[in-house]
């Protein structure tokens, strides 16, 4: 009876968990042999398109939904169906919005230049787009399977800085030109400790293929504990850097200065309206959607369930729903923190987050070195290298902090 | 350490964010249209005219077309066009009346001048604010008609000045009626009976003969 | 597949081309970041994965920022961008030596024999690469990091103004 | 317990770790930079002595621990260490000595600014010295020969500040430089012929029989070698810029200007003495004999008190370098080891009195110190009669002894011993002068007036000197000849001469007494008095107080030389290339004015063109080194395409 | 006309260093001097990675090895080359390269 149930449960979960694959296969069973590749690989990016195109619309209202909760208003709520009184807690927001930008007159500045205006918000969106080809969306979900899986994510990420270049550059003004090359500022004094921090993840996955790291990482110590890297000292330390580095890299609040409307005039931005500047906000959340799926593919174990008896969920949900927990944490630090100045943005990234992701290499040798520590030396092994990234942390940090007090006036009270 | 108060304000804003769905008094948001808070009383923006009642609001305006504040109005965007004939006021005295009185309230600046110099307390601040409309020109010219407002409304809106008002005007009365029977007193010393009838009917509201000079002159 | 070598290289050329021909120097950095990505897409298909995002992160990620940032900090008056006097000659000369050195090139390309190779095409992982990195050539590994840490430090100080230097300006 | 020939880097390793923290130390943590390169020297020594147990468990045998260093071409260049009683023996006396004088350094120099800068150099002084003592190469010999230069060249000059150690840090360098260009050739010349520059190399290295049978001209590379020891050693004719080196800090003199750095010189003869052949050996003997009676005649008039002891010095590396000529390598050692014992000794003793006298080196300002200073009086004393060869209880004494007798035994000439002879009646007269005018008699100024007796810190290695001084003669007494039968177990070392000894010990007494005769019986009174000897002989005194005008005869020749060169090469190149450059320049000129001339008078459009082409053209030529980049790079691509083509018409042919 | 395509490679190489020739000959601006410079690099690598492909090679990532090399050393040069360029420009307020002929001054 009971080997029954387990035996439908079985191959119902092992059903949900090629399902995609098995729709994709049968939407181009039909066709030949040669054309059923590009057939398929058009449906993967397809669905991925479109698939993050209505996580970007929902994200859009969600978070200003959850920005709203975190200041005690409702959020928007007015746009349901239209002309109906149905409301739907304001999930047409999207829509409309999408409506108002296309809509709006594309406006170009007469002095522009005409060809980089136009090219910079596309290279941006296109270059975002490429970044999802190689995060696993679950088991056996992954678009394109590369060997250098990692290496191509960060060559992508870092065409789009060209993009902010040419958006900077084509507006023909000189406050989005300074602007642009404050943000490229920041994406480049970022960029060093985002690819820092994952330094060790590919050294002691010893795979740069985002699906090798990923297969890495199953599995669980005593029945519960998963094998994901951030559970280790310095794969917490190392995320912990990567998801700073990430806010910064996805220019959102408090490194949102690339785009701060009071001080810069939204910056590179200032001279697009309509649907440029929604293709930008487009890549601005794909950018931030691949980052943080880069993040969960790297440290919290991809698609794997964190307990054993949950792998009969699929895996594909499982990556969903880290990946939205950390745009979650994305809003909630937008919701908090306020923005950094240019300075201390600059020598967090340079004086704090660097050498603490070198000091976190170090750790990761450590940690591979002392592979082959078991039994009671491995509580040693622990310590030792939360020592090592607890110390610096600390001095660093009071380094970093030391000069920072609050305000003082002198003729106001 | 580093770090702490970034996590003291996360766990603020956490509480608000959980907080915003299982307490309702932390939701002061009003949702506009549907519903609405009551003014402040000491909120004021744009003058309206006073009638007495609302059944005949242009028989029983207050105003009696002095002109006053047509000539205060800094921006001057009000227009008066005085009545040939006159009728009797409140205190029942017979005054002149506008014809036309019309306030451009695209040029108007709420500054309340026009209130502070009327003698009559003919023209006092609304509190409308949603005046928004599709025409540029003509819709935001009120005439009389749309200046209009009773004695009833100005209590709704700023009760303690109407209050005010209302005594004041009520002492006024209360004057010009002793005033009148004192008059009347002496008349009667030559006609008594005819001017005992009349000093009954000096409550407000009612008319006064023609006679009977205004109290300020 | 030589289709799209053609194709690759074409494109390539051209950005290079135009991007040297070009007055405008954003362009010019632009299209040939265009240039260097048709190199990148050469090393894809070659089957040399590793070193075509090795392009792409180094040449557009990086060089690419350093020349952009190199332009704009270098703007010129109008009178400069002017066509120096007598580089009409320069030009000409240019050609010249460059279609020498081609004809040299393309001769030499044409009239070698090459030993036919395997048909098969040479596979590299990355652990390979990453082995024989740590491995046989470990010592240029170092040396090319000391390398690069002292260009680093060596374009810092050359870049930076003096702080004297500049209160005296 | 012993430590193996694998791990002898470590001697070296510690007070180059000790350099290298001091280095990166903060400047006003002092205790951190001695304390370390004492802690560092400390345990190097520990490790010599582990080292010397090694070695005497086996005395003839030569451990060594070879490694390639690089690849070059089919051969790889060798590096190693070597371990034998020499070896072991010298790293014991370097951290020895040198342990005690950081120890006094620390209080030498407690006001200095520079107090870690100085640790510093003298721990770099230190690893160098070592590494250059178990070096197996002459190559890695060569290169700590070379760091010791460096750091003797910093820590003469350390206080730069002052002209004449700037200048003096300069002439040290420099003149160490001319030997050391001879040590450079000697061991080029040495690789051509043997390919290899490892000294012991399971029979293949160059101190080996096998190899030594093979090389030819090895008297040349010996005396090239030879020249090295002359510059760093200080022998006659380089012999000049030791005495200015006492332009450094005391410690330092008597570290690396007494003790360890100047006897390198000899340590290297003493390491290649199976490559020197008996023409070489006469040389370096009759070098060395010279270079002891002139040093110790210049030493007779100096007055300042530690150009006393850098004479005395020269003087006695003199004698070493004769015992290596003589061919007893094992004396030569020795008497090393004697002679850095009392006369850092000396130094330091020396060192106490100007520390003491408020920087006063003048002996004639000195004087009457025997009083307050007594420590140093009495350790001082135990110097003086250890290096003037006070018979049977000094270290001097045996060690002179054993020169004096190999030079009898020498077959080829007996002038050495002469010469040698002369300077032991010299050196008794000198250091008898030098005490008497320094302690005995009153104070002849307010600093030697105002003299105390120094701390602990610098008293203390004063002591522990003074008994080595002592004791460490008993190790090589012809009776019982423990030290050099240890360096070298075949070593033979005559028990007798007697007579030989009587006549050293009257010549001994005959110093002492005519110097006691003429500076102790009646002291000096006034700073101002010339000296009794300048009265008698004022000639000859000023002749060798002038330091036998060695300095100015090399300013008259080499200097001059020089200069004339560099005036020659200034008056060629000003002349003769520019007037070639010139020249030409003017013919082209003359081209175009021709060119012009001949354009003018032929009234042809197309001339006056072509003319103009070839003028723009000529002007384009000149401008081929102008630094036009383009230009460079046009010249490499049709440079480029000449050379291709050129190979193609070759490979046609 | 048959080519390998060895050959075929090669030339595009070929034609990809002339290119950069060209341009850092024609070129008065010090960036696009130094830029051409940079393709005549890639030119090199293009050929590293042709023969690797196509050559008779025995390691099979020697070819790669050069150019991931390589590649780094070109990041140094631009650095150091740009870094000039802002000096130059500094120092002669324009950045021809004809200007440019004296080292010091």
């Amino acid at each position: 009876m009971s080997a029954a149930w387990t035996n439908i449960a079985t191959s119902a979960h092992s059903l949900l968990e090629r399902l995609p694959l098995l729709a994709r296969d049968f939407t181009t069973d039909w066709l030949p042999e040669s054309a059923r590749w590009l057939a398929n690989s058009l449906i993967t990016i397809a669905t991925v398109v479109v698939a993050f195109a209505s996580l970007f619309a929902l994200l859009t209202i969600v978070e200003r939904k959850v920005l709203a909760r975190v200041q005690n208003r409702p959020g928007p709520n007015r746009v349901g169906i239209p002309f109906t009184k149905i409301k739907l807690f304001g999930l047409g927001q999207p829509l409309a919005d999408g409506i108002k930008m296309l809509t709006k007159e594309d406006i170009v500045p007469r002095a522009a230049d005409q060809v980089l205006h136009f090219l910079a918000p596309v290279a941006l969106l296109a270059f975002s787009i490429l970044t999802f080809a190689v995060i696993p969306f679950g088991r056996q979900l992954v678009p394109l399977e590369l060997d250098a899986g990692v290496l191509y994510f960060f060559a992508a990420g870092a065409a789009t800085e060209l993009a902010v270049f040419m958006a900077g550059w084509a507006s023909h003004n000189k406050y989005s030109l300074l602007a642009a090359m404050r943000a490229l500022a920041q994406l480049i004094s970022y960029e060093l400790p985002l690819l820092l921090s994952i330094v060790p993840v590919v050294m002691l996955a010893g795979s740069l293929s985002t699906v090798g790291i990923v297969e890495k990482q199953a599995g669980w110590t005593w029945g519960f504990v998963p094998h994901w890297h951030v559970f280790t000292p310095w794969g917490a330390a190392g995320f912990a850097i990567f998801f700073v580095a990430a806010l910064a890299e996805s220019n959102r609040s408090p490194f949102d200065r690339p785009e701060a409307e009071s001080e810069l005039i939204a910056g590179h931005l200032t001279e697009y309206s309509g649907f440029k500047y929604a293709l930008f906000f487009m890549a601005e959340y794909f950018g931030m959607c691949a980052l943080c799926g880069m993040g969960v593919t790297l440290f919290l174990g991809g698609w794997q369930a964190p307990l054993p008896f949950l792998e009969i969920i699929p895996s594909y949900f499982w990556f969903a729903a880290k990946l939205l927990t950390l745009l979650f944490v994305f809003m909630w630090i937008r919701a908090t923190l306020p923005r950094l100045r240019i300075d201390q943005l600059t020598r967090l990234a340079w004086k704090f987050l660097v050498p603490l992701a070198l000091i976190n290499l170090g750790v990761a040798v450590f940690w591979a070195l002392t592979a082959d520590w078991t039994g009671a030396i491995r509580a040693i092994r622990w310590i030792v290298a939360g020592a090592l990234i607890v110390g610096p942390f600390v001095l660093i940090g009071r380094k970093l902090s030391s000069g920072i007090a609050p305000r003082t006036y002198r003729y106001a009270t | 350490m580093l770090g702490s108060g970034l996590l003291q304000g996360l766990a603020v804003t956490a509480k608000n964010l959980v907080g915003s769905f299982h307490d309702p008094a932390r939701l002061t948001t009003v949702e506009y249209p549907e519903q609405r808070t009551k003014l402040p009383e000491a909120y004021r923006n744009f003058p309206f005219l006073v009638s007495e009642n609302a059944t005949d609001p242009m028989g029983t305006l207050r105003c009696v077309a002095c002109q006053i504040c047509e000539k205060e109005c800094p921006p001057q965007c009000i227009y008066i066009e005085k009545s040939k004939d006159k009728k009797p006021d409140a205190t029942g005295r017979p005054q002149l009346y506008p014809t036309v009185f019309d306030i451009d309230t695209s040029v108007c600046m709420s500054c309340q001048i026009c209130v502070e110099v009327c003698p009559f307390d003919a023209i006092k601040m609304d509190q409308v604010f949603e005046i928004a409309t599709t025409d540029r020109f003509t819709a935001l010219l009120l005439d009389r008609e749309q200046l209009a407002k009773p004695n009833d409304y100005y209590h709704t809106i700023h009760p303690t000045e109407a209050a005010e008002v209302d005594a004041r005007l009520a002492a006024e009365r209360k004057a010009a009626a002793e005033k009148a029977a004192a008059a009347a007193a002496k008349a009667a010393a030559a006609k008594p009976a005819a001017v005992a009838g009349l000093g009954e009917a000096g409550a407000p509201g009612s008319s006064t003969p023609a006679t009977t000079k205004p109290p300020a002159a | 597949m030589t289709a799209v070598l053609i194709l690759i290289a074409v494109a390539t050329l051209c950005t290079a081309a135009v991007a040297m021909a070009l007055r405008n120097l954003i362009h010019s950095a632009l299209l040939l970041i265009a240039s260097w990505t048709g190199i990148a897409a050469f090393y894809l298909w070659a089957g040399a994965e590793f070193v075509a995002f090795a392009q792409v992160l180094i040449y557009v990620g990086a060089i690419s920022m350093v020349v952009l940032f190199a332009v704009l900090l270098t703007r010129q008056s109008r009178a400069d961008v002017a066509i120096a006097p007598g580089s009409l000659g320069r030009v000409v000369l240019a050609l010249i030596a460059g279609g020498a050195v081609l004809g040299v090139l393309v001769g030499a390309v044409l009239s070698t024999k090459f030993a036919n190779s395997s048909a098969t095409t040479p596979t590299v992982t990355v652990k390979q690469i990453g082995q024989s990195l740590g491995g046989a050539h470990a010592a240029a590994l170092l040396v090319i990091g000391v390398l690069l840490t002292v260009a680093l430090l060596g374009a810092v100080v050359l870049a930076t103004t003096d702080r004297a230097e500049k209160e005296d300006a | 317990m012993g430590l193996s020939v694998q791990f002898l880097w470590l001697i070296p390793a510690l007070p180059l770790l000790a350099a290298g923290i001091g280095s990166i130390a903060p400047s006003r943590d002092r205790t951190l930079a001695s304390g370390t390169a004492i802690a560092a020297l400390a345990l190097s020594f520990l490790l010599s002595c582990g080292a010397l147990l090694t070695a005497l468990a086996n005395p003839a045998d030569h451990a060594t621990h070879n490694f390639a260093w690089f690849e070059l071409g089919h051969g790889a260049v060798r590096l190693g260490w070597l371990l034998d009683p020499l070896t072991a023996l010298m790293c014991i006396m370097v951290t020895f000595v040198g342990l005690l004088i950081f120890i006094f350094s620390t209080g030498y120099l407690r006001a200095d600014a520079r107090f870690k800068q100085f640790f510093c150099f003298l721990s770099l002084f230190a690893a160098a010295m070592l590494g250059l003592l178990i070096a197996n190469s002459l190559l890695l010999l060569f290169i700590c020969w070379e760091l010791v230069g460096l750091a003797s060249y910093l820590l003469i000059g350390f206080w730069f500040h002052k002209p004449a150690a700037a200048a003096a840090a300069k002439k040290a360098f420099i003149t160490t430089r001319i030997g050391d260009l001879g040590l450079l050739l000697g061991m080029v010349w040495l690789y051509d012929s043997t390919g290899s520059l490892l000294f012991y190399d399971g029979g293949n290295g160059v101190l080996e029989p096998s190899v030594l049978a093979a090389l030819g001209g090895s008297t040349a590379i010996g005396l090239l070698i030879f020249c090295g020891a002359v510059g760093k050693s200080g022998q006659f004719p380089l012999h000049v810029w030791l005495p200015d080196a006492m332009e450094g800090p005391t410690p330092v003199s008597a570290l690396i200007h007494a003790a360890t750095m100047v006897a390198a010189g000899v340590f290297l003869m003493a390491r290649v003495f199976p490559l020197l052949t008996p023409d070489a050996l006469t040389v370096i003997a009759l070098t060395g004999a010279i270079t002891a009676l002139m040093g110790a005649l210049i030493a007779v008039a100096q007055n300042d008190i530690k150009r006393i002891l850098a004479f005395s010095t020269v003087s006695q590396l003199g004698y070493m370098m004769l015992a290596i000529g003589v061919g007893s390598w094992t004396t030569a050692i020795f008497h090393l080891l004697t002679h850095a014992c009392f006369k850092a000794l000396l130094f330091l003793g020396a060192g106490s009195v100007i520390h003491a006298a408020h920087h006063e080196q003048d002996i004639r300002q000195l004087g009457g110190l025997r009083g307050p200073m007594k420590t140093t009086f009495a350790t001082f004393a135990i110097g003086m009669m250890a290096l003037s060869g006070v018979p049977f209880i000094f270290s001097g004494f045996w060690s002179k002894e054993a020169i004096l007798h190999a030079a009898h035994a020498w077959d080829v000439s007996q002038l050495p011993l002469y010469l040698g002879l002369a300077a032991v009646v010299l050196t008794a007269f000198y250091m008898t002068r030098l005490m008497a005018e320094v302690f005995f008699g009153a104070a002849r100024s307010d600093a030697a007036g105002h003299a105390q007796e120094n701390p602990p810190t610098m008293t203390v290695p004063l002591g522990l000197l003074a008994v080595c001084a002592v004791g460490l003669g008993f190790l090589g007494t012809p009776y019982w000849p423990w030290l050099q039968h240890t360096l070298d177990p075949l070593a033979h070392v005559e028990a007798g001469g007697y007579g030989l000894m009587m006549v050293s010990i009257v010549l001994v007494a005959l110093g002492l007494g005519s110097g006691w005769a003429i500076y102790g019986r009646k002291s000096r009174v006034k700073s101002s008095a010339a000296d009794p000897l300048a009265v008698r002989a004022p000639s000859v005194f000023a002749f060798l107080a002038a330091r036998m005008k060695f300095d100015e005869l090399y300013a008259a020749t080499f200097g001059r030389l020089n200069h004339g060169l560099a005036v020659f090469a200034d008056a060629l190149d000003r002349h003769l290339w520019d007037g070639a450059v010139r020249f030409f320049s003017r013919l082209g000129e003359f081209a175009g004015v021709v060119n012009r001339e001949t354009d003018e008078g032929a009234l042809n459009g197309g001339f006056d063109a072509t003319s103009e082409g070839l003028r723009k053209r000529a002007h384009s030529y000149s401008r081929a080194q102008t630094g036009d980049a383009h230009g460079y790079l046009l010249m490499v691509a049709f440079g480029f395409v000449v050379l291709v083509f050129a190979v193609l018409l070759g490979g046609a042919r | 006309m048959n080519l390998a395509p060895l050959q075929l490679c090669l030339l595009f190489s070929s034609a990809l260093f002339c290119i950069g020739l060209i341009g850092a000959l024609s070129r008065s601006n010090t960036i696009l001097v130094l830029l051409g410079i940079e393709l005549m690099l890639n030119a090199a690598n293009l050929n590293f990675i042709a023969f690797w492909r196509y050559g008779a090679n025995s390691e099979p990532a020697t070819g790669v090895m050069f150019v991931i090399f390589a590649i780094a050393v070109a990041a140094a040069e631009a650095a150091v080359g740009l870094a000039l360029v802002i000096t130059i420009y500094r120092h002669q307020k324009n950045i021809r390269l004809q200007d440019a002929t004296r080292l010091k001054g």
